[in-house]
């Protein structure tokens, strides 16, 4: 661990930025981590990695949930020979006591590198590097300890949250229950890749999204509400007492000019049916702004990374639902469970869901899972011709099909 | 009968020379026009650098024109304008008056012929169309005749000009779009509803296969090999009638579910915010001869709710940006369906990727 | 022409908008029109067309210009079997003087159904229905008195342009000149089809694109300026004075906030380097405000209808090139054979320019045509990493090739 | 040496119980929580409805962490928060304390241990990223190397918030882009430069065929059936490695053309405008470890640019979107080259289609 061992590394010792450098070298009493420190080195002089896969590994009734990983030098490297990464299912929103970390770190310590990631970006606490032999035992503790593991490969991805109504205001619904409970409730499909591909729920509590799942979910529920933003009118005059901007910093950057200052009598009022709550009035002055009360979340699909056909956000398919604890969330599961139906029979390997609804159509996912179509939907209609037609909207005979006309959609107030 | 060549024609001679089609006024002040004012609908002044003024008097035109008329209007022009006259890209006729005071008799002539005066300023403008069932034979509706409906019905707005904005209408009679309605603030185009019907024979003896099958945008079409012709994959087809431009073995008329489709919400000037195509409104309304009775109706309801609600100076795709695409189908009070959404190549950016909304 | 005979067509002689019905009937002498009216009134009956494509028919020398068509009702309408089009290229802007039309007119009665669309969408004067037999006759004398015909087919079409500087004060380049200019010199490109497919060209002299090139036209030709706006403040002084809302009709509506209205002073004024040249202010106050002095044009590229890709909407490919009648338009005329030949090369049977470089991608394109990549070119940069690196531009060796990692953009101030 | 299981491990029992987690105080007023302020840069005032005040501790981490740290974090927690502490969707710890007395000894016991307290409001948050060369092997570039060169470098903007706007920068170190960098206001991925290397006697022993062809975004891989295994068409492949995540045999990396893209301008939050995806700025950085040098130049230019012109309020894209993507290259003095076109499949309306634009 001299300077001299490892030059390049030493480099990023320095600076003030934690070093993830001195954060190895602390568990580098572990052989394991010791020549991590090593390969790592001879990658930062090579300009490449020095890792492969492998065979599949595993723990036993599980499909998911372990990454295999091997150095493609393991006789320099025989230590990190094998060097596995074991996702751990972190609990809603990352609240921890300091025990349970403690216990972690235990069974951490006794059967890999004394290495994590906390956490990985899907959301897991990610054990990184350990051996095959270990994967079991490990497991072991941690299902003892009252640990499970995350999911890998093609199945539904462990999902994650936004700290919520535990720590904050803006929480729209219990993010951190519902992902609890979508856990439990789709533990199998977690565990048991079945899926075409990977599939990723995130959760945020409201609009600003802080787990970015509109960016990085398959499937993204974001709380919003349905009546109208709280205003306390005396925390207005506060702000404005303070000299705060109001008119420039909040009402000019609304989006859909839906709310308006009135610095005469210091007023603040929204337009709330051309709200489109998209938070920032709220962000900006969040003591005298609060979200409304009844409170639901918006569902939306298809987001992901760039991986094949460029990335995704995704896009309204439920403008509102409310996501009732009472019913253990039933609407939403059904809902998934027919996504997943659907997905499952059309999907191609390696098709995210999203891709599947470019490949084949709104129209052909709605119906298979039976939403409405809503203007919500689109950014705006269609610019081309290229609509298709149910069997059952066309005219069979010339004599005229009331019906079928009416279904067509002959939209004509007469 | 006809004439006998009686010797070799010419050829490659070009378009007449524009500039001897000038008046001397636009001669003198050509490229020195400083600026314009709206005098009445249907007059423009334009002053020159040098104080030079011409006047444009503009008349509504249902393009398909006899000569009849088009002698007529040489005669006006003659009469009143020096002999110029010019035809504008919406199919207008215009005369180029040096004289203020030929402004009033022209239009009285214009008007007791028939030929309403107006269409300049925020008004509705004439409605671009093309061939339907007087000339082609890839229509899946007539052009002239419901252009002609729609213009009656809405021909108040022709003659005066305090819309919120212009108004431009167009219209085409198949997926080809000849009017190149697709940026228009309504756009209304004849579609089919049911796949082609394939002469197998006809396909085998006249038609170049891969160009069929090239042609079909959805990847529909696949050969035949029996029948040395080709098949349609009814999933797949979505009724454009392509393969029926390029084979017209492919046949895809269908007098009961051929219609029209509206679009709106498209412009074309750069004007404030750029360019942009017009959005499907209402996917069918049907084929109704003489006079298109639902499509008069839809329009007039479209245009209406606009002109109530729209600011001054909100063309009609901007007015729908501020309200909000949710808010204008509950206004216009029609259903959003499934074919409102895209699905074809460049679906997915327009899906709302957001989760700011109107309910 | 009794009431009975037609009676479908009858309904649209009422109204108070021009009635193509009448029109027809006014040419229903001759007996053509008169079978025409009746093939119509039976399309209204059976809701369906009744023509057909048939053998290729055009004038000597030519490929296109005359668009074929046949009844497919031959024998119930002997007179309109063969009922073709002649397209015959309009004057620039559509300009005449009253014998040019009579001229024309004439022409057409002895030649044809005394019909036409003054004009058709692409420009031409559309003579609407003659025979094959009357073809040649009918082009030579059209010839003979100064007239030309237009294009059709897989050609370059004929060109067309707005009102230009001859009737209006917003034409930044003399677009009749220039439409004339180019349809002369490509003539042979017109008359003798040999493209993959159609090709147009339309000329507007600003931004107000009054042609609708950019949605139109495979290149569009939009006038514009390099240098300021002209303002004159003693007749925005007028418009404050007549009660004009400056504010808000005219500066709140500009799209990059480059211009303002001091309302004390009744001073407008523009920041040109921030202004995009919408010519939204100078529309709305034609009398205070000018185009700049310095003008050329924006060249776009790509602009179609709905066949086979969708729409697309002309891109700019030249922010901004002077357009000299001096030297010829050389720079342009050169511009467009570098496009034409690499379209020719690689284009597909039908598929147009915009189509063409859509599936080669834009560096294809303007490497081909020599054409520098510039930021006005795309609305935002592209968002997937999926691009890709000339070879020239590699590093070749481990040793580092300084030359090729300069080109390759290491685009970093050191 | 490891424990040997004495009885059928228990499967399927879900995570911790999140509920068992919180401190008392955020139990009593679980979803009371009426407002925050920012006390400071790295801390947070929650006040709930019936008073109750919960304070928060940002400090941030490598994310990659030893369990001595963990140890260490936990320890911290049981003096100062009662034993509670969570982490955040960035990775960094917050110590969830209910008596602001202990605020400033945390603070300072932090500090003290190299753990820099900041990254609320207005501020640089931490830099999302991935495994790179500590565990990947599809990496193009090291993630937490070049992180910690770039957070060392614009150390101060995490612990000051009065930036324009939040600042979240994530970076990935291959396309698979796990950091899911697309949104971001500033984003670096690892890429390639370079065809992969086919081993054909690998492919034909360990890769599905098909499945590698799917892979391909853009179908450059084509069946090698002498060889059974597969031809790459170099004029089609950019380089995404995505075979090689299907078929380890496709080898991609190439030490000397292997380095860094930088996009700039997305956003995640709904506020004001919606999500966007971040845009090419710079197409590649090399890769120079140890301290990517370049890299962390080019992004504190990019930043510095924004901080110096963006109003308040401002999140990068929307600065980009107000002064236009042309004056974006000029001030960041950044060459626009043939690779910020896009040519992928919604490449389209990312064209220019008017005429609005800046010189
Ligand atoms: C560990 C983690 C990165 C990290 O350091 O945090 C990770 C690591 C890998 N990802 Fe990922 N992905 C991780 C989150 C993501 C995310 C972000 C997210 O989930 O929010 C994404 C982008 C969002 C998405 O899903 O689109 C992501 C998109 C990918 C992709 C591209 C998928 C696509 O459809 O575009 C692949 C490629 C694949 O699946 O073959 C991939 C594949 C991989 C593999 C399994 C590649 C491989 O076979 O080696 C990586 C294993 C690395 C290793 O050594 O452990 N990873 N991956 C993240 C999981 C930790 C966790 O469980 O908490
Ligand atoms: C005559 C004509 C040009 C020609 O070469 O034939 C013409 C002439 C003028 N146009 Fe235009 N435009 C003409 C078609 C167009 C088109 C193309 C079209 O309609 O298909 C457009 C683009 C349409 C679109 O955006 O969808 C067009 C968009 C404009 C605009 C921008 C309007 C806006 O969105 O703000 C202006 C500016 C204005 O009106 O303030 C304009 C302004 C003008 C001015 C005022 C220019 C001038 O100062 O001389 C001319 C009189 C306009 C009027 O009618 O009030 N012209 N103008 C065309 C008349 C067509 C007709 O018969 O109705
Ligand atoms: C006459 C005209 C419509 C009119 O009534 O004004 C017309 C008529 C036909 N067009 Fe067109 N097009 C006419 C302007 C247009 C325009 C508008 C324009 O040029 O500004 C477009 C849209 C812009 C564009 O080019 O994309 C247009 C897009 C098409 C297309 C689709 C091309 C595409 O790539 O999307 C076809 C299909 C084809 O080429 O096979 C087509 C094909 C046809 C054919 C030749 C179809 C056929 O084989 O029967 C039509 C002949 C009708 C007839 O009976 O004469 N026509 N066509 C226009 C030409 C008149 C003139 O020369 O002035
Ligand atoms: C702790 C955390 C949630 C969690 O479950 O872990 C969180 C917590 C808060 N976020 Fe967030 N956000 C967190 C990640 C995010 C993300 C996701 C990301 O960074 O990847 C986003 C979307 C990012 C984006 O748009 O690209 C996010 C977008 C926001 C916004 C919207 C900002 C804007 O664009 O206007 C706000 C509102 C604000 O700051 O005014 C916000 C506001 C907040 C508030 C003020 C909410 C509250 O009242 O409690 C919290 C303190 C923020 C602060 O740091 O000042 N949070 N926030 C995340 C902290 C990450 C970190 O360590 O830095
Ligand atoms: S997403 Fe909304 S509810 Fe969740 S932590 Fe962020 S601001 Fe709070
Ligand atoms: S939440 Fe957003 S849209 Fe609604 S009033 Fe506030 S700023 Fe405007
Ligand atoms: S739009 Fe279609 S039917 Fe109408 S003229 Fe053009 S090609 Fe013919
Ligand atoms: S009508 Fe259009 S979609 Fe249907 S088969 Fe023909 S070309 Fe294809
Ligand atoms: S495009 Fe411009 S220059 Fe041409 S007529 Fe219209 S306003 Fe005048
Ligand atoms: S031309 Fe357009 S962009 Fe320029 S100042 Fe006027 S309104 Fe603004
Ligand atoms: S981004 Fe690529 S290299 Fe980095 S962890 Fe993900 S798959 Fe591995
Ligand atoms: S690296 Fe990507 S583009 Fe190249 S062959 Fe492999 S999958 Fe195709």
């Amino acid at each position: 661990m001299s300077e001299k061992k490892r030059p390049l590394l030493e480099e990023l010792k320095k600076g003030p930025w934690p070093s993830f450098v001195k954060e190895m070298e602390k568990s580098a009493h572990n052989s394991k981590t010791a020549e991590l420190l090593d390969l790592l080195e001879r990658s930062y002089e090579d300009k490449t990695g020095h890792w492969k896969h492998g065979g599949i590994v595993g723990v036993t009734g599980y499909g998911g949930g372990v990454i295999g990983r091997y150095t493609d030098l393991p006789e320099e490297f025989p230590e990190v020979r094998e060097f596995h990464t074991m996702r751990v299912n972190q609990p809603s929103g990352w609240y921890y006591t300091s025990d349970a970390l403690r216990t972690l770190c235990d069974i951490w310590e006794k059967h890999g590198s004394g290495l994590t990631n906390m956490h990985g970006a899907t959301g897991d606490a990610i054990l990184l590097g350990t051996t095959t032999e270990h994967l079991q035992p490990c497991f072991n503790d941690l299902s003892e300890a009252g640990f499970d593991l995350g999911g890998s490969g093609s199945n539904m991805r462990t999902p994650s949250c936004c700290a919520g109504p535990a720590r904050c205001q803006n929480a729209c619904i219990d993010t951190l229950d519902l992902c609890h409970n979508l856990t439990n409730t789709f533990q199998d499909y977690l565990h048991r890749p079945s899926f075409p591909y990977k599939f990723k729920i995130k959760i945020s509590g409201c609009a600003n999204d802080c787990v970015a799942s509109i960016a990085r979910a398959d499937l993204s529920i974001i709380g919003t509400w349905r009546d109208a933003i709280r205003i306390d009118q005396e925390a207005v005059k506060e702000y404005a007492a303070q000299g705060y901007d109001i008119q420039g910093l909040v009402v000019d950057k609304c989006p859909s000019q839906a709310c308006t200052y009135n610095a005469e009598i210091q007023e603040f009022t929204v337009d709330n049916p051309n709200c489109v709550r998209c938070m920032h009035c709220i962000n900006k002055m969040p003591k005298a702004l609060r979200i409304g009360k009844e409170t639901g979340a918006t569902i939306l699909i298809g987001g992901k990374a760039t991986i094949v056909q460029s990335a995704f956000l995704s896009w309204v398919i439920v403008p509102f639902m409310k996501l009732e604890k009472e019913d253990d969330y039933a609407e939403l599961k059904d809902l998934i469970e027919r996504i997943w139906e659907w997905w499952d029979e059309n999907g191609k390997v390696r098709e995210r869901v999203g891709e599947l609804i470019y490949r084949k159509g709104m129209r052909e996912f709605l119906k298979a899972v039976g939403l409405p179509p809503v203007p919500q939907m689109v950014k705006h209609p269609r610019a081309n011709p290229y609509f298709f037609w149910w069997p059952d909207e066309i005219i069979s005979s010339a004599s005229g099909d009331a019906e079928a006309e009416a279904a067509a959609g002959a939209e004509v107030e007469k | 009968m006809c004439s006998v060549p009686v010797k070799k024609p010419k050829t490659d001679i070009g378009p007449p020379y524009y500039y001897d089609m000038l008046p001397e006024i636009i001669k003198e002040n050509y490229g020195k026009w400083k600026y314009h004012e709206k005098i009445k609908p249907g007059v423009l002044k334009h002053v020159s650098e040098n104080g030079a003024e011409l006047y444009t008097v503009r008349a509504g035109s249902p393009r398909l024109l006899s000569i009849v008329t088009i002698r007529e209007y040489a005669d006006l022009a003659d009469k009143y304008s020096g002999g110029h006259l010019r035809f504008t890209s919406r199919h207008n006729v215009e005369f180029l008056l040096s004289d203020p005071a030929n402004i009033e008799p022209l239009i009285a002539e214009l008007e007791a012929k028939g030929y309403p005066v107006g269409g300049t300023g925020d008004c509705l403008n004439n409605i671009i169309h093309t061939q339907g069932w007087i000339h082609c034979h890839s229509a899946a509706t007539d052009a002239s005749g419901p252009v002609k409906a729609v213009m009656d019905d809405l021909f108040e707005y022709f003659k005066k000009d305090d819309l919120p904005a212009k108004l431009k209408i167009s219209m085409a009679c198949c997926l080809n779009m000849c009017g190149a309605v697709h940026c228009s603030d309504i756009a209304f185009v004849g579609i089919h509803r049911t796949v082609p019907t394939i002469d197998d024979a006809g396909v085998a003896k006249g038609c170049e296969i891969p160009n069929v099958i090239a042609s079909c945008p959805t990847g529909a079409i696949r050969p035949n090999p029996k029948a040395k012709s080709v098949m349609v994959n009814e999933e797949k087809c979505m009724y454009c009638g392509n393969c029926y431009t390029v084979c017209p073995s492919m046949k895809i008329m269908d007098p009961v579910n051929d219609g029209v489709a509206i679009f709106v919400g498209g412009k074309v000037a750069n004007a404030r915010s750029g360019p942009a195509f017009s959005r499907l409104a209402i996917p069918w309304v049907p084929n109704t001869p003489p006079r298109w009775d639902e499509l008069v109706v839809a329009i007039r309801n479209l245009v209406e709710i606009w002109v109530k609600d729209a600011r001054k100076g909100e063309r009609y795709g901007e007015w729908i940006e501020r309200i909000g695409w949710e808010k204008f189908f509950e206004m216009a009070n029609l259903p959003f369906t499934d074919k409102h959404i895209d699905d074809f190549i460049f679906s997915v950016p327009t899906f709302r990727t957001t989760t700011n909304f109107k309910y």
